[in-house]
């Protein structure tokens, strides 16, 4: 429906989720060091992974990608509280500082969009005015070659290249037919008149060649057009059972079936 | 703001957006409530007394259907030269397909670029030669020695690669690739 | 009509048909001949002032390098109406967060700005390119050589930037109120 998350709970028919959605483990971290007011220095790594854990488990369905992202910092996490607990060289870097970097640039990350949110909130309600001139309607001419990138020449190229396959569909391989259907209503012919009551589609389903089940059924359609035979079915999906009329076969009827 | 202040803002925005003619009733229907017929009729009026003032560029005009605002006549000689101007500087769909051709099978000949096109694409081969997206190069050793077509350097530098290699695959960008099941003339 | 007034009038009309930003020049271009840009900066003021008119329904905007004339922005409901349209969905916290990034460091990478969000945002790009507002420019010149990515002239228009300077400074979202707030002792 939207792999990308584009639209808002707005375009979208379900209703709101309770829990506050993360756009991943990086922003669940920020959101517990803010919220918790733990100090990024010495984060509670089994609190943490508790939390994702429950973010995992608070997933409609578990994506692998997504868990995947999670066990990354999870483990991330894990390997710089181990190395910040053995004791340093001198002028190594404290391991958490990369930590502290990674949260910092992607709070500024968050409060940029924040603000790109709040100016689109305003110009969104605005719509570039179109008109017509007088006189000559202007033709459409296209794009501007600097707003042309690569993907759109890649997109174009997918676009003549599907309209080619369509307009050039491949060959039809017809076979030569193996079943004859005035073989096959003979065939069906003599099985009416000896068991009374045939079972049309219990023999169909054990036909092993699907073009002799049908050949078989359109013979069945055709006995019943020449009234050698009626058609019964109870139900829907139910036995089709043909039973003779009474009325003999004349092959000279037959015709060119 | 008065009531009919608004409501003349709302009928140039409306009009300005709409790309067809739009009748009084339509105008009463977005206006909101309370709105009459006459009101809004009263507001098309100062519109259209507005617009007569000098240095305004738009008329508005009564056509079959109702409203509709157009530009000035007299204008026409810019509006035709902006067109001209325009087209000038961009590529159509045709040009970006054929481009597009080019660039994912070069060398490649004018009858090939018709064939997976559909369509005689020989003017747009010239517009883009013009623009110097392509240039020729050398002919194809078959019968009638078709022109051979590559794209250029200012090509490349357009598109910032640094050679053809560059060229992303359909699906680097997201696009299903239709490669598979296409064969050249 | 004096000079500029007629250029008032000739601007309104180009813009009214333009439907995106026009450059100065591009306006100086159509206007002919004596016509300098300070000129038609003297008509756009006095557009943009009597834009500005109670009962006016539109106004005159710097966006992208060029000018523009749009529906104000508080007539949305009407406009809406009238087109029959939901209220447009915005994007969501993915596609700005990704499209900060690209905005901020452009030119940028895939793998950056997977590294920067700590999740996967394959997708949430390739919706950025469709809808315009992310383009593809060359790619990096490192192991894998990943696409490139920058905001394009739409991006501007989307949110109302003259040019890419036009961005909030880092300071002004926030970013000491990060230093205080996130960083602990």
């Amino acid at each position: 429906m939207d792999p990308a998350g584009l639209a808002t709970a707005e375009a979208s028919p379900r209703p709101a989720v309770v829990l506050p959605a993360f756009e991943g483990p990086l922003d669940l971290l920020l959101h517990l060091v803010r919220s918790k007011a733990m100090s990024i220095w010495d984060i509670p790594i089994a609190e943490i992974c508790d939390q994702y854990h429950a973010a995992l488990a608070a997933m409609d369905e578990p994506d692998l990608e997504v868990a995947g992202e999670y066990l990354v910092y999870a483990a991330w996490l894990t390997a710089i509280k181990s190395r910040s607990l053995l004791p340093r060289h001198e002028g190594e870097r404290d391991p958490r500082s990369e930590l502290v970097e990674r949260l910092l640039e992607y709070h500024k990350v968050k409060a940029a969009a924040t603000e790109l949110a709040s100016i689109e909130e305003v110009r969104r309600g605005m719509t570039a005015v179109r008109i017509d001139p007088a006189l000559t309607p202007l033709a459409e001419s296209g794009e501007e070659l600097g707003d042309i990138d690569v993907a759109r020449l890649a997109a174009a190229l997918v676009d003549v290249l599907q309209r080619f396959r369509r307009d050039h569909p491949p060959h039809l391989d017809l076979p030569p037919l193996r079943f004859s259907v005035r073989a096959k209503i003979l065939e069906l012919y003599e099985l009416i008149e000896r068991q009374r009551s045939f079972p049309l589609l219990s023999h169909l389903l054990t036909r092993p060649d699907r073009l002799e089940s049908v050949t078989l059924f359109v013979a069945g359609l055709e006995l019943v057009r020449l009234q050698v035979s009626r058609v019964h079915q109870r139900l829907p999906f139910a036995e089709i059972y043909l039973t003779p009329t009474g009325v003999p076969l004349r092959e000279e009827a037959l015709g060119d079936v | 703001m008065s009531d009919v202040t608004h409501l003349e803002a709302l009928c140039e925005a409306v009009l300005a957006v709409a790309g067809e003619p739009v009748a009084v009733e339509a105008l009463v229907a977005v206006a909101g409530e309370g709105v009459t017929p006459a009101l809004v009729a009263e507001a098309l009026d100062r519109l259209a007394e507005r617009c007569r003032a000098p240095g305004r560029g738009l008329v508005l005009e009564r056509v079959a259907g109702g409203w509709r605002l157009a530009t000035r006549p007299e204008l026409e000689g810019a509006i035709r030269a902006f067109a001209g101007e325009r087209a000038r500087s961009r590529l159509s769909q045709a040009a970006l397909e054929t481009l597009a051709i080019v660039a994912y099978r070069q060398p490649v000949t004018l009858p090939e670029i018709n064939f997976l096109r559909g369509v005689s694409s020989a003017a747009v081969v010239r517009t883009l030669l013009e623009r110097r997206l392509v240039r020729v190069a050398g002919r194809k050793p078959v019968v009638g020695t078709p022109l051979l077509y590559r794209t250029t350097r200012a090509f490349l530098v357009h598109f910032g690669l640094d050679d053809l290699a560059g060229l992303p695959a359909p699906s680097e960008v997201g696009m299903e690739d239709a490669e598979e099941g296409v064969v050249g003339p």
